[in-house]
This record gives structure tokens, C-alpha cells and sequence, in this order.
């Protein structure tokens, strides 16, 4: 019975569509299981800027007020251990999710962020047989996920030795910098075939690349509505084909049952791992119907399918 | 007289706040609690430092975040793996700062500027030493960072330390009244024959000197490094200095008084985090607490240039 | 208590410093052209000249901040070796006081006293020189009241420079053996003035050597042995003060010192001035075209006052065309100068609203009106474009005269604005304060000196911040002021 | 004749602008060399359409710490994301709005400039810390408003930002407009030279008959009404607001004004240089990128960069 427990939302970040629509769901799924009182609380924390030092002071106010359970998006891999072995220290359940901790006493719902960045090589690959050139957005240097992507998409590379990465610009997860990054980058590109992203710069690289007169090429996607939309208005008049894929904000919401799993005494292994959402062609019209208008695509998870992970992992 | 005064709003404005934070929470009135709410300040603190001795000469220096982000990630590499090269690689980026200080006052170019600059070099560095977050705190940072001292929190006595350290060096030594001199007539000082140039790369070396302390406290509370770790203190150090009683032109600062301010910074995080607000709301009562402590300087302020005033009739 | 003045006893023929044949140049300008002079043990010389003649330019020659063009510069140390170079300056005993105030606001007093004195430092070292500061304003200035532990930006202007003096004076490693004033007494009210002078007399009489520069020409044949003329660069006459008459000093600076002034100086009827324009909470009031001195010791209030009264008549927030009250300021670096700007755009600013057309400045008409203030009132400089800095103190102080005459203002305020301005110079701006006045222009005059407060048509004394008296007419004079001034000190004590 | 045009280009260098607008023109040889000289016009145009978005706010920012030390808008992303959300909110696509939506951005920045400027006035809080506390605020309105949800511009606005004419692109047409009519204000206007009196004394401007507050006022209000603008173009050039749109020009706008010559002592200010230091914050990166090189090695290549053309353009004399 975890009807006394509390659990808290570390988010380290706001600033994008896709942290609010983890928000959301966090809010959404966390506010009604305290009103069927399986839990006490479900409060949700977020710091202004990406940053490690004040989420871990963050994690330590937590600990003062006494949570039961702490949901945590971590900032950095590794910066947070501190803090989170003080967490678990203090008897204190820690699940991390997107952005993981390395910290042995939590657990982990990770993403295969590598094998996000692969399969967008082999999708390319499955489309354009002969290879061609390859244009990488990348995401903010320095951090974790981005170094996780880059990584998938060079064993792409390696393993479709015909597809060359002729370009490569730093977009910061941000449209209107990927774009600004594409247009300068392009002038100097041969004609490029391909392009790999990392979620949510597909828009700006084809405004970009729209812009500057060019074919567009076939550019992966990352969910992000506009995105769809635009890639459905493609379809309809050219019938451009592509692929979408990221990490579903709704992942949240399964950490928090993990974690109301956890401190209900279930066995759940420390690793867990989520597939990532991915829309094709097929799913375009059934996912962009459902997922609102400059959102993200989502899916939130119940308490059965976080059981179901759990069942899965062991 | 009135260097007094000016250290009584920043202490003040402390008291209130951590006064709020009790009330809210009364398990941080604990050795423990005390500890959690101050201990990722010590860095904050020291890097408030060593902006204030950037802007004790007149200059700002925006690129103390990530410098100490890129000590933070020589740190968890170099000086953990190979602890005499780490070394001499952070002497090193200490004599690059004193070096910037004087070939800012030899070519009279704005501090801004070339600090601006050096935020893009220090940032790439990190980049290149730790692509991907990791590294790992020398075994003995981590165990200063995590003693526990009898009856008080390694945190407050850390900020203790470094509070009476710097008040010493700075606000009591002749060399440190140099110092402050170069803030307050430059010209003065250059003409009684000391080399400004000297002094300033002082102020640059000093500065140099406890943006590495902090990078290495840094790490040895988070246990590793990552190259954005700490791009937030280039703001909060400077925020931090002018809530301690520092200005930004003319010499005017206050080791105890930045130290101050930065916990000061700190505790307005946690107290936010206390009063759990909507998460719309989060980051903009960031902003309202700020502006709420300096309104209370405000008050107190006021009086102060009144009683100025009435002195010098 | 025994002076500082150096080890052993003084040669009076071994010359402290020798200059001989030293030029500057500034581009165009030779602020020095071909000077020589040597000072000994004992001489006190005084240097005058008018604005721009190259006084500071030869102080700071002197003291080896400025290495010369052509030329040389030699010290003899009190061991009696020679050498060259600043730091020789320093380690002979030559010791400046500059006309640019030259103290860090931000540290205290005792803190002050560390930048020249280099041997200030290791343990001890506050009280070391808190001591020899309070040692040194106290033989000086004796009833100061100033605290070694004063932050110095929280003092008056008067009380930063005593402490200025009073570390030229000090002891210290390299005792003083030379040292040079220049316009000390330029924001020193009289009796701190006249303190000073004694201290001069006495280091002298002890071996030391003294080179007093001022426009006030009488403190000059007060304390001066040898008196040194500069013009345009250069040395015109030295010769010892006694063969020097008043006028024949003011003839060889150059200037047409006219005998009409005193004339002019005829106070007005009190019918003949217009109606009341101003009141304040302190009890400050003028007609129109009247002339209104605030007098009393330095820092009582009067620099306060005009302040206050400035900011309640004119915004923060809106400037209308015909400004209410135009502002001449007294501490040039504080108050007045704008250090980036040309000499033309420092003059115009209080004008601008009159010579803009449809929110942009005509700029023909502003070049015009400049170099009408330029001719009216002798800026020296060839160009109304350099900067501003370029200019002598002196020359600076006019711009801040011109940029207030300039404007339309009917009153104009002023904060000791003849500080540093030359006899000649002076001279002309009474006269035309008293032309403007006549044409219904109303002037609040705060002076330190008494001499100028003496040409007002009205006097309010001031002490400790309040009104202490008021007199008009036959009653301005040096005795009542002093009297309204000190009354309760003497009462003290 | 030949005098004069000799006299002005040896005096080129001592401009405090000529280095930016070289380095600039450095940087886009460095690219196209790569190419051996095809697709310059592209990288231009390229070039000119993002400089514009960093040359507006750069504006602003330069009348901001034209006032002196201590003077910065930190506010400037915060105010550009709320003014693009708020007003991309408001016209939903609807071609008919597109003109009040540019009245909620622009009272969106007067607004904020307004609410900087009593923070400062009335809190006396020091600049910086006023605007970086206002900052917060306005990005949670941000937040709150609409929460990130990437709302797309009327077609018709969409077109206009992204569209040119005779091969310039409107935003640099709007851009170069802003920048000439700031220019004229600040080198021949009366408001020009009161900043720039603020700036180098305030004291002595108030004593001169300045209305120091006003001008404090105006330029704290038109640095916030440029970036809002710039967020309404912005986010209706790149297909909607996004909550970090603006994060980036934090130090954009602040670096193309002192990569540009203006000193940052206040009191000096230079509008050409503003452009010069765009083109080049673009053009740097985008010749980084092209030659391949990490972010690592492009980040210290950007700072070195940055100090040298400084090192380069500190004549020690920059009075104006
Ligand atoms: N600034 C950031 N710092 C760290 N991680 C980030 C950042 N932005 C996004 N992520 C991470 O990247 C992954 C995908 O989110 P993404 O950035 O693609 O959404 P988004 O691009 O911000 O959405 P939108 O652009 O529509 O606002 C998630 O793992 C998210 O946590
Ligand atoms: N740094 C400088 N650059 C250019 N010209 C200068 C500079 N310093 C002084 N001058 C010029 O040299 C000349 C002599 O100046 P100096 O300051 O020595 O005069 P002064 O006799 O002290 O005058 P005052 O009585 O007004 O103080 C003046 O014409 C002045 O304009
Ligand atoms: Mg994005
Ligand atoms: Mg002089």
C-alpha cells in the first residue's frame, strides 16, 4: 500500500514543447492517482536552466521535505550521483528516466538513444539503397543524449559504409537554431540525399533547406507535430515518404510507476528500457490526429503497463 | 562606518530568507538539513569570489561559468588519472587568466569582450576533454567535500573559511588594498609607480585561482564533471557580488559580502522548492525572490542615504 | 613634534631637482618648451602662469610621471647621488599633491596612505599608518576631523584634500624632501587655506623644499622665497618673491588685468533687482538679477543646498527648451566633464534643446554657438573637436562656465566654479556674471573664497548644513562672514 | 580629392567597425574557398537573413549598455519568446491578424521594458539582476501562456519573413532600416547624445540638464520593444514560437555589440558595427561548420576570433 507516499518530479528543464508535454502527462496521470489515493502526492519540480548545479541542489531539498520516492529527468548522467547517493542515503527511492543517472542505487528507464540514431542510417539505407550524402544535426554539445545519437548514427554509418556524413552542424535541440546552423552550413554542401536529426529539428532543416532552393531531401524526423503536418502536406502533393522517431514525453509517467512500484515492495530490476516511438508512413495520419496541435506525439503509461515492463525485464 | 553598513543589508537579507526556510521547514534547522541546503553553495560562493576580484579592478568577467566548468572537467580527468599533470594543467589555466588580466590592461581592450571570448574558449575546451559527461572527483576532494566536521556542517564552515580567508586578503592586506586601489584610481595607483599591469594580472591570477577552487569543489560534490556543469555561475556569480554590497565600478566590493550573497542565491532555490508552486510558476518566482531580497535592501538602503545624507549635511 | 624633512642636515647649495631645457609636446600643442629650474633646500618656489601655461604639465616632469620630449631632469638623493627617472623622484623625497584629486574614493584614509607610500606593508601595517596619518593632519590641520578609518569617498572635497596634503607630508621611508602643491588651496575654504601655508612655511624653514602652485596670488607672496612665471610653455621670470609687486606679477603672466573690475564690482541697489524667483526649504532666496553668495566654511552644506535646489527645478524626466537652472559644477571630474566627448560637445549639452530642430541637432548652429563661447571666453585649444581632456584644468573649468552661460537658464547655479581659474580669467567671468545679472540673470555663487563672496549682492552664511546669517549690502564682509562661520566653533571651544 | 579618399581608407582600420565588417568578409572567403567560389550568393543571402534577427536585438542591447557599467538586458530571449508566443497565439494562422498581432508583440515589449525600467527605478535594483529577474518572469508567462505549443504563423506573415525583394531579403531590408534610423538618432538626434552623456557621467548628465530618467527609461523600453519585435519575426520566420527561441541570443546580442566597437564603458556607441558583428557571429560559425571541425574546436576557434579582431580594433584612442 503506497496510499501515505509521496512522490516528487525532478525536471531539469522546461523549455521546450516536449519537457511540457512530459509536464503534462506527469501531472495529468500523477494528480488522478492521488485522487484515487494510491499515492499521496505526485509534485512536480523544475529548475530554469539545463543545469546539473541546480538540480542536484535541487534532489537535496527534496530529501529535507521527506519524499518518499523522487522521479528524476536528470541534467547529466554522471554530475548528479552525489546528490542521489545522499537520495538513496536517506532511504529515499530514486527511478530516473530520459536523462538517466549512472548512480548504482537508482533506477533507470532508459532509452536506446544509440539504437535511435542507428536506425536512422538503416531507414536511409532501406530507402536509398546506393547511399548518398548525409547531413547530422546534432544536439547540445557536451551533453549526453546528443554524444548518445551522434554515437548510433556513425555505427550507421559504419555498417551503410555508402552513406557519407558530409556536414554536420550543432542545432541545440532548438528549430531556430537548426535551421539558422542548416542555412549556414549548406552553401558549402554538395547536394546532399539524407538527413539525420535528433528530434525536433526536421521543420527548421527543411525550412532551411527549402529556403536556400534546394530538392528536399529525405529528412528523419523526431515526432514534433509541426513536423507530421508538414510531412503529411508533403506526402499529399508529392508523396514524400520518411520516417519519425524519439522518446515519448509520456515516459515519465511510467518511471512514476515504477516508482510507486518500488516503494510497494515489487522487485523491479534497477535497469528497465522503453522503445521509442517511432511514426511511419503508415501511422502518420493516426498519430498526428492524436497528438495536439505544435506538440509532441505521446503515449502515457498506466500502472498495468508499467508492470508490464517490469515483467519484461526480469 | 559605512563599509559596515553596506554588510548589514547582505546579512540581513540572509537571515530572512533561511528565518522563511525554517519556517517552512523545520528539518532544515538540522547539522544534516544545514548541510543539504549550504553545501552546493561552496562553489557558488568561491566563484562569486573570483568574479568579485574581477570587478574589484573595474572589469566583468563573463567567462567564470564556464571556466569553471572546464576546471570541473580537468578535474574529473586529468587530476584524477594523472594527478601532476591535472595540476600543472590547472597552474596553468590560472596563469592564462593573470595573463589575460595584463594583456587587457596593456592593450586597453574591454574585459567584456575578451572574456566573452574566453566563455567560447574555456567552453571548447571542455568540450574536447569530456565530449560526453563522466570523469570522476579525485577520491581526496571527495572526502574534504564530505567530512563532517563536529557541531557544524562542513558547508557553513567551508563559507566561513573561505568568508574570513578572502576578507583577509582582500579588505586587510596591503596588497589587497592595492588592489581595491587599482578599482578606485587607477590612475592614482600608476602614479605612486606601481605597476598596474602587475596588479591587474594579480587580480586576473586570484581570480583564476578561485575559479579553480571551485571547479574542484564543484566535482567533488557532484563526483563528476560534464562541460555545461556550471555555465549558470557567470550570472549568479555577478548576482552574488552585488547582493553581497559590491559594485560594479570603483573598487567597491566585499569578500564576506559576496560569500553571503551567493548563500543567499542558494537559498532562494530551496526556498522556492519548499513553497512547491505550479511548475509554470517555478521559474518565474526564481525571478520574484530575487527581486523580493533586493526590495529589502531597499528599505534599509533608503535609510542608509539618509543617514549619509544628513552627515554630510 | 619634529617635522619630517629628510636625514642629516641639508645642503642649501646641492639643487633637490634640476630641470634644464625640458620640452613636452602633445601632438601639436608644446605644453613645455625649453623649461629649466632647480630647487634647493629650503626654497619654496611659486609657480604661476595662466590656465594652460604648462604648471601641471611641469610638475609631472618634476616628478618623473612624464619622461620629457628633450631635455633632462636630475635628482639628488640625501646621500648626495644623482640619478634620473621616477623611481629615483620617489626614492630623493619628491612627493606630489596633484590638482587632480588623486585618492581612491573606495578605500580609507589610512588605506590611502598605503599607494604612495610603498613601504606600508607585513604585519602591522594599519596602524603603522593610521598613525602617520593622524600624526601628520594633526600638526597640519590641527581641529580636523577626520578618522584614519573614514571611507574617503564619504568626505568633502576640502577634507579629501587635506588628507591629500597630509601624505604629501607624512613621514614615511623616503621622508619628504620636495614637495609639490598644485592648486592645494583651490577647494580649501580660508582658514584651512591659511593652515596650509603655515605648514609650508615651517617645512621650508626645516630644509625642506616646497613648489606651491596657485592663481590666488597673494597665498603665493605668502609663502613663496622665489617666484617662477610660466607662459606658453615656457619660464618668463624667476626671481625672488619680494621683487615681485601684486601687479607686476599679473603683468608678466600676460594678462590685461583691468583696474575698471572694481568697479563693476559696485553692489546694486536692492530696489533695482526684479521680483523674488526662488525660495527654499532652507531659507536660500534671490530676486531677479541679483547675484547670491553662499558662504561658510568648506562643506557645510552649501554645495548641498545648491544641489537640492537644482534637482527640485529641473526633471528626471522631461527637458522643456528654455531650461528653469543651468549648473556650474566645482568638482570638474564628479559634476561636470564628459571624458569621451570633444570640447564642443561638452560646451553645448545644457544648450541642446535650443539648437535642436525637429528632434535633431542642428549642428552648424551648435559649432557657431561654440565658437562664440570659445572667443568670449579664451578656451586654449586649436581645435573645438579634441577631446576635452586635452585641455589644462583651468580651460576645462571655462567649458563648464560656457555650457551654463550658453543655455537660456534665467538662474544659474554654481558650485566654487572659479576653482583652478587663473587671475585673468577670473577677472573676466566677474564681469560678465555681473553683465548677465544686469540683463536679469539670477546667480547662486557658492565660493571658498571670500574674496568672491564679497561681490555678491546678497550673502547667506552657512554652518552646519543650516542659514546662519544673511547679510546684504555694506555687511558683506571678510569679518562677518568669518564671524557667521565660526561662531559656534569658537563658542566650543 | 585623391587626398580625401586616401585619408579615408588609411583611416578605415581606425574604425571600430571596419575589423567586424573584414573579419566578416574573411569568414566568407574561408567558406566559399571550400567551394571554390559556388554558392556565395546563397550564403549571403543566408547570411544577411539571420544576421538581421541578431543585428535587431543587437541594437537594442547597444542602447541599453551604451548607459554604462552595469547595464545590460539580460531580458532580451525571455521578452523575444513571450512576444512570438503571445502574438502567434493570438492570430492562429489568420491572415487578417497579422497587423494587431504585431501590436501584442510590440506591447508585449513595451510592457516588459516598462516593468524592467520601475524595477530599476523604483527597486534600485542594479541592472543586470533586474532584467535577469524579470527574465524569469516573463518565461514563465511564456510558459504559462501556452506551453510550448508551436502555434504557426499566418501564411502571408510566414512569407513576408522569409520572402525578398530584388534578391534581399525583407528581413535585412528592415533590418538596414532599424539600424540607419538608430544611427540617425544616436549620432544626430538630442536623445543620441543624452545616452551617450548618461553613459560617461551620469551625475554630471543630471547636472547638466539631461532628464537622465526618461533617457533610462527610453532605453531600457526600446532595447524590450526590438526584441519583442525580433521574437514576432522570429517565430514567424522559423514556423512558430518555441519556448527556446531566444536562448540563444543572450549572448549574441551582446557580443555583436562589443565585437562591433562599442565601448563598453558606455558613453561610445556604433550602429555600422552592430551589422558587422552579425554577419560575423553567422559567418564565423557557418565557415567552422563547413570545414568539419568539432564543436569543441569551433567554440575556441569563435572565442579566439572574438578577442583578436578586439586586440586588433583597439586603437587606444576610440573617442567619438
Ligand atoms: N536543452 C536540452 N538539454 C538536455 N536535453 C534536452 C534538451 N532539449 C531536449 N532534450 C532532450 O532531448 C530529447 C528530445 O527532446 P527534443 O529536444 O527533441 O524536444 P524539442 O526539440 O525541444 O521540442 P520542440 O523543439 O518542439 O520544443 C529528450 O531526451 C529531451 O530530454
Ligand atoms: N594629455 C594631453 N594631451 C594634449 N594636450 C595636453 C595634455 N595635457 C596637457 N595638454 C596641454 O598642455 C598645455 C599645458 O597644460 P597644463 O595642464 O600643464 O596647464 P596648467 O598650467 O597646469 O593650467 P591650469 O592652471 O589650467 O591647470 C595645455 O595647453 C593643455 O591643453
Ligand atoms: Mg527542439
Ligand atoms: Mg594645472
Amino acid at each position: 500500500d503506497t496510499s501515505d507516499k509521496r512522490i516528487a518530479l525532478s525536471n531539469n528543464y522546461a523549455g521546450n514543447s516536449w519537457r511540457q508535454a512530459m509536464l503534462q502527462s506527469w501531472a495529468k496521470v500523477g494528480d488522478k492517482a492521488v485522487e484515487d489515493g494510491i499515492v499521496a502526492a505526485a509534485d512536480a519540480f523544475t529548475t530554469s536552466e539545463n543545469q546539473a548545479t541546480e538540480q542536484a541542489a535541487q534532489i537535496q531539498n527534496l530529501i529535507l521535505q521527506g519524499y518518499d520516492a523522487i522521479v528524476l529527468n536528470a541534467a547529466s548522467p554522471t554530475a548528479l550521483n552525489g546528490a542521489v547517493k545522499e537520495a538513496c542515503d536517506a532511504g529515499i527511492v530514486v527511478v530516473s528516466f530520459d536523462g538517466i543517472v549512472t548512480e548504482p542505487c537508482a533506477w533507470r528507464i532508459a532509452v536506446d538513444f544509440k539504437e535511435m540514431g542507428r536506425q536512422q542510417v538503416e531507414y536511409l539505407a532501406s530507402r536509398l539503397p546506393d547511399g548518398g550524402n548525409l547531413l547530422e544535426i546534432r544536439g547540445l554539445a557536451g551533453v549526453f543524449v546528443d554524444d548518445e545519437i551522434h554515437a548510433g548514427i556513425e555505427q550507421g554509418v559504419e555498417e551503410f559504409p555508402q552513406f557519407e556524413i558530409v556536414g554536420s552542424v550543432h542545432g541545440d535541440w532548438a528549430q531556430d537554431v537548426a535551421q539558422k546552423a542548416v542555412a549556414g552550413i549548406l552553401p558549402s554542401l554538395p547536394e546532399i540525399d539524407g538527413v539525420v536529426t535528433q528530434g525536433g529539428d526536421g521543420y527548421g532543416a527543411a525550412q532551411a533547406i527549402k529556403a536556400a532552393g534546394r530538392d528536399t531531401p529525405i529528412i528523419v524526423m523526431g515526432n514534433r507535430q509541426d513536423e507530421m503536418k508538414w510531412w503529411a502536406e508533403a506526402r499529399d502533393a508529392s508523396g514524400y515518404e520518411t520516417l519519425s522517431l524519439s522518446i515519448a514525453p509520456g515516459v515519465g509517467t511510467l518511471a512514476f510507476w515504477v516508482a510507486q512500484q518500488v516503494l510497494d515492495g515489487a522487485e523491479v530490476p534497477k535497469d528497465l528500457t522503453v522503445p521509442f516511438l517511432t511514426v511511419t508512413q503508415d501511422t502518420l495520419d493516426e498519430t498526428l490526429a492524436s497528438t495536439p496541435e505544435g506538440s509532441v506525439a505521446n503515449v502515457e503509461y498506466s500502472l498495468e503497463d508499467a508492470k508490464a515492463v517490469i515483467a519484461d525485464a526480469k | 562606518m559605512n563599509n559596515n553598513f553596506r554588510i548589514l543589508l547582505p546579512i540581513l537579507s540572509l537571515a530572512v530568507l533561511l528565518g522563511a526556510v525554517f519556517y517552512l521547514q523545520p528539518r532544515a534547522m538540522s547539522y544534516f538539513g544545514l548541510n543539504l541546503l549550504f553545501n552546493l553553495a561552496v562553489p557558488i560562493a568561491l566563484a562569486t569570489i573570483a568574479q568579485m576580484m574581477i570587478m574589484m579592478v573595474n572589469d566583468i568577467d563573463l567567462s567564470i561559468g564556464t571556466f569553471v566548468s572546464f576546471v570541473a572537467c580537468v578535474t574529473a580527468t586529468y587530476l584524477n588519472d594523472t594527478p601532476l599533470l591535472g595540476a600543472a594543467i590547472l597552474a596553468a589555466a590560472i596563469l592564462a587568466y593573470a595573463g589575460l588580466g595584463a594583456l587587457i590592461h596593456v592593450r586597453q581592450l574591454p574585459a567584456i569582450v575578451v572574456t566573452l571570448g574566453m566563455s567560447f574558449v574555456w567552453g571548447g575546451l571542455a568540450v574536447l576533454l569530456l565530449p560526453s559527461p563522466g570523469g570522476a572527483a579525485p577520491g581526496w576532494i571527495r572526502t574534504l567535500m564530505t567530512v563532517k566536521p563536529p557541531f557544524v556542517p562542513m558547508a557553513v564552515v567551508a563559507c566561513v573559511i573561505i568568508a574570513g580567508a578572502t576578507h583577509l586578503l582582500i579588505m586587510r592586506s596591503a596588497t589587497g588594498t592595492l588592489l581595491r586601489a587599482v578599482g578606485g584610481n587607477m590612475q592614482a595607483v600608476a602614479r605612486s609607480g606601481w605597476s598596474v599591469t602587475r596588479l591587474k594580472a594579480g587580480a586576473y591570477g586570484l581570480a583564476g585561482l578561485f575559479g579553480v577552487l571551485s571547479g574542484m569543489c564543484l566535482v567533488g560534490l557532484t563526483t563528476s564533471a560534464d562541460a555545461n556543469i556550471a555555465l549558470r555561475y557567470t550570472l549568479l556569480s555577478i548576482a552574488g557580488v552585488i547582493l553581497g554590497g559590491g559594485e560594479f565600478v570603483g573598487g567597491r566590493v566585499s569578500p564576506v559580502g559576496a560569500v553571503i550573497g551567493a548563500l543567499t542565491l542558494a537559498l532562494a532555490g530551496s526556498f522556492l522548492s519548499f513553497m512547491r508552486l505550479s511548475p509554470d510558476w517555478q521559474i518565474g518566482a526564481q525571478g520574484a525572490i530575487l527581486i523580493l531580497v533586493l526590495a529589502v535592501r531597499l528599505v534599509f538602503s533608503r535609510r542608509g542615504r539618509k543617514w549619509r545624507e544628513a552627515k554630510n549635511g | 613634534m619634529q617635522l619630517a624633512t629628510g636625514t642629516g642636515d641639508p645642503d642649501p647649495d646641492v639643487p633637490l631637482v634640476a630641470l634644464s631645457d625640458a620640452r613636452v609636446h602633445f601632438g601639436a600643442v608644446r605644453a613645455l618648451d625649453g623649461v629649466s629650474l632647480t630647487v634647493r633646500p629650503g626654497e619654496c618656489v611659486g609657480l604661476v602662469g595662466h590656465n594652460g601655461a604648462g604648471k601641471s604639465t611641469a610638475v609631472n616632469v618634476i616628478n618623473g610621471g612624464l619622461t620629457p620630449t628633450a631635455g633632462s631632469v636630475q635628482y639628488t638623493m640625501s646621500d648626495g647621488s644623482t640619478g634620473t627617472g621616477a623611481q629615483m623622484a620617489r626614492a630623493a623625497g619628491i612627493r606630489s599633491v596633484f590638482q587632480e584629486l588623486s585618492l581612491c574614493p573606495n578605500l580609507t584614509v589610512l588605506e590611502n596612505l598605503r599607494i604612495p607610500h610603498r613601504d606600508l606593508s607585513g604585519p602591522g601595517w594599519r596602524k603603522r599608518a593610521a598613525r602617520r596619518i593622524s600624526r601628520t593632519l594633526d600638526r597640519i590641520f590641527p581641529g580636523h576631523r577626520i578618522e584614519p578609518g573614514m571611507t574617503v569617498g564619504d568626505l568633502t572635497l576640502a577634507e579629501r584634500q587635506m588628507v591629500e596634503i597630509a601624505a604629501g607630508f607624512a613621514e614615511g621611508k623616503n621622508s619628504a624632501r620636495l614637495v609639490i602643491l598644485d592648486e592645494p588651496t583651490s577647494s580649501l575654504d580660508a582658514s584651512i587655506a591659511r593652515q596650509l601655508l603655515d605648514q609650508v612655511r615651517r617645512f621650508c624653514a626645516e630644509g625642506g623644499a616646497v613648489i606651491f602652485i596657485s592663481h590666488m596670488l597673494g597665498e603665493v607672496f605668502d609663502v613663496a622665497t622665489r617666484i617662477d612665471v610660466m607662459k606658453d610653455g615656457k619660464i618668463i621670470a624667476s626671481r625672488p618673491a619680494g621683487e615681485f609687486t601684486q601687479q607686476g606679477l599679473i603683468d608678466a603672466m600676460g594678462h590685461v588685468a583691468s583696474e575698471k573690475t572694481e568697479a563693476l564690482v559696485a553692489v546694486q541697489k536692492a530696489e533695482s533687482f526684479g521680483e523674488e524667483v526662488l525660495r527654499t526649504p532652507e531659507g536660500l532666496s534671490a530676486r531677479r538679477g541679483e547675484i547670491v553668495g553662499l558662504a561658510g566654511l568648506a562643506g557645510h552644506g552649501q554645495a548641498e543646498t545648491l544641489a537640492r535646489f537644482f534637482m527640485s527645478r529641473s526633471g528626471g524626466y522631461g527637458q522643456i527648451k528654455e531650461p528653469e537652472v543651468a549648473f556650474v559644477a566645482g568638482d570638474r571630474t564628479r559634476d561636470g566633464i564628459m571624458p569621451l566627448w570633444s570640447i564642443l560637445r561638452n560646451l553645448t549639452l545644457t544648450h541642446l534643446p535650443g539648437l535642436t530642430r525637429r528632434t535633431l541637432v542642428d549642428r552648424d548652429e551648435e559649432r557657431a554657438l561654440a565658437d562664440d563661447w570659445k572667443a568670449k571666453i579664451g578656451i586654449r585649444t586649436g581645435n573645438m573637436d579634441n577631446p576635452i581632456l586635452s585641455l589644462s584644468g583651468g580651460n576645462q573649468q571655462k567649458v563648464l562656465f560656457a555650457r551654463a552661460l550658453a543655455s537660456s537658464a534665467p538662474i544659474v547655479v554654481m558650485d566654487d566654479p572659479m576653482r583652478g581659474v587663473d587671475v585673468g580669467t577670473k577677472q573676466e567671468a566677474y564681469d560678465r556674471i555681473r553683465r548677465e545679472a544686469a540683463a536679469g540673470r539670477t546667480f547662486l555663487w557658492y565660493s571658498t573664497e571670500t574674496e568672491e563672496v564679497c561681490r555678491c549682492d546678497r550673502v547667506f552664511v552657512f554652518r552646519t548644513g543650516r542659514i546662519s546669517a544673511e547679510l546684504s549690502g555694506d555687511a558683506i564682509n571678510e569679518e562677518n562672514i568669518l564671524a557667521a562661520s565660526f561662531e559656534m566653533q569658537e563658542a566650543a571651544e | 580629392m585623391d587626398n580625401t579618399v586616401v585619408t579615408t581608407i588609411t583611416s578605415l582600420p581606425k574604425r571600430p567597425w571596419f575589423w567586424a565588417f573584414a573579419a566578416s568578409a574573411l569568414a566568407f572567403i574561408a567558406t566559399l574557398s571550400l567551394t571554390e567560389g559556388g554558392g556565395g550568393g546563397e550564403l549571403l543571402a543566408a547570411a544577411l537573413t539571420f544576421a538581421s534577427f541578431s543585428a535587431i536585438v543587437g541594437i537594442g542591447q547597444m542602447f541599453v549598455i551604451t548607459l554604462g557599467p552595469g547595464n545590460v538586458d539580460l531580458s532580451i530571449p525571455s521578452t523575444m519568446t513571450l512576444a512570438g508566443t503571445l502574438s502567434l497565439k493570438f492570430m492562429h494562422g489568420a491572415a487578417g491578424l497579422v497587423l494587431p498581432g504585431l501590436g501584442i508583440a510590440l506591447a508585449v515589449g513595451l510592457g516588459a521594458g516598462i516593468f524592467n525600467y520601475l524595477l530599476i527605478r523604483l527597486l534600485r535594483i542594479p541592472p543586470i539582476i533586474a532584467t535577469l529577474s524579470a527574465s524569469f518572469l516573463y518565461q514563465s508567462l511564456a510558459i504559462w501562456s501556452n506551453r510550448g505549443l508551436r502555434v504557426k504563423p499566418p501564411q502571408i506573415l510566414a512569407d513576408f519573413t522569409t520572402g525578398s525583394v530584388a534578391g534581399v531579403p525583407n528581413l535585412t531590408i528592415l533590418g538596414i532600416l532599424l539600424a540607419v534610423i538608430s544611427w540617425i538618432v544616436l549620432e544626430r538626434s538630442i536623445f543620441g547624445r543624452w545616452i551617450s552623456a548618461f553613459g560617461q557621467n551620469t551625475r554630471a548628465a543630471r547636472l547638466s540638464g539631461v532628464p537622465v530618467e526618461a533617457v533610462r527609461a527610453i532605453t531600457y523600453v526600446s532595447s524590450a520593444v526590438f526584441a519583442s519585435l525580433t521574437g514576432y519575426l522570429l517565430a514567424s520566420f522559423s514556423g512558430g514560437a518555441a519556448l527556446n527561441m531566444g536562448t540563444e541570443y543572450l549572448l549574441i546580442s551582446i557580443a555583436v555589440v562589443v565585437i562591433g566597437g562599442c565601448s563598453i564603458a558606455g558613453g561610445n556607441s556604433n550602429v555600422p558595427g552592430i551589422w558587422g558583428g552579425a554577419l560575423l557571429m553567422f559567418l564565423i560559425v557557418s565557415m567552422l561548420n563547413s570545414y568539419g571541425l568539432g564543436a569543441g574546436v569551433r567554440l575556441i576557434m569563435t572565442g579566439t576570433i572574438i578577442i583578436a579582431i578586439v586586440a586588433a580594433a583597439s586603437g587606444k584612442d576610440r573617442s567619438a
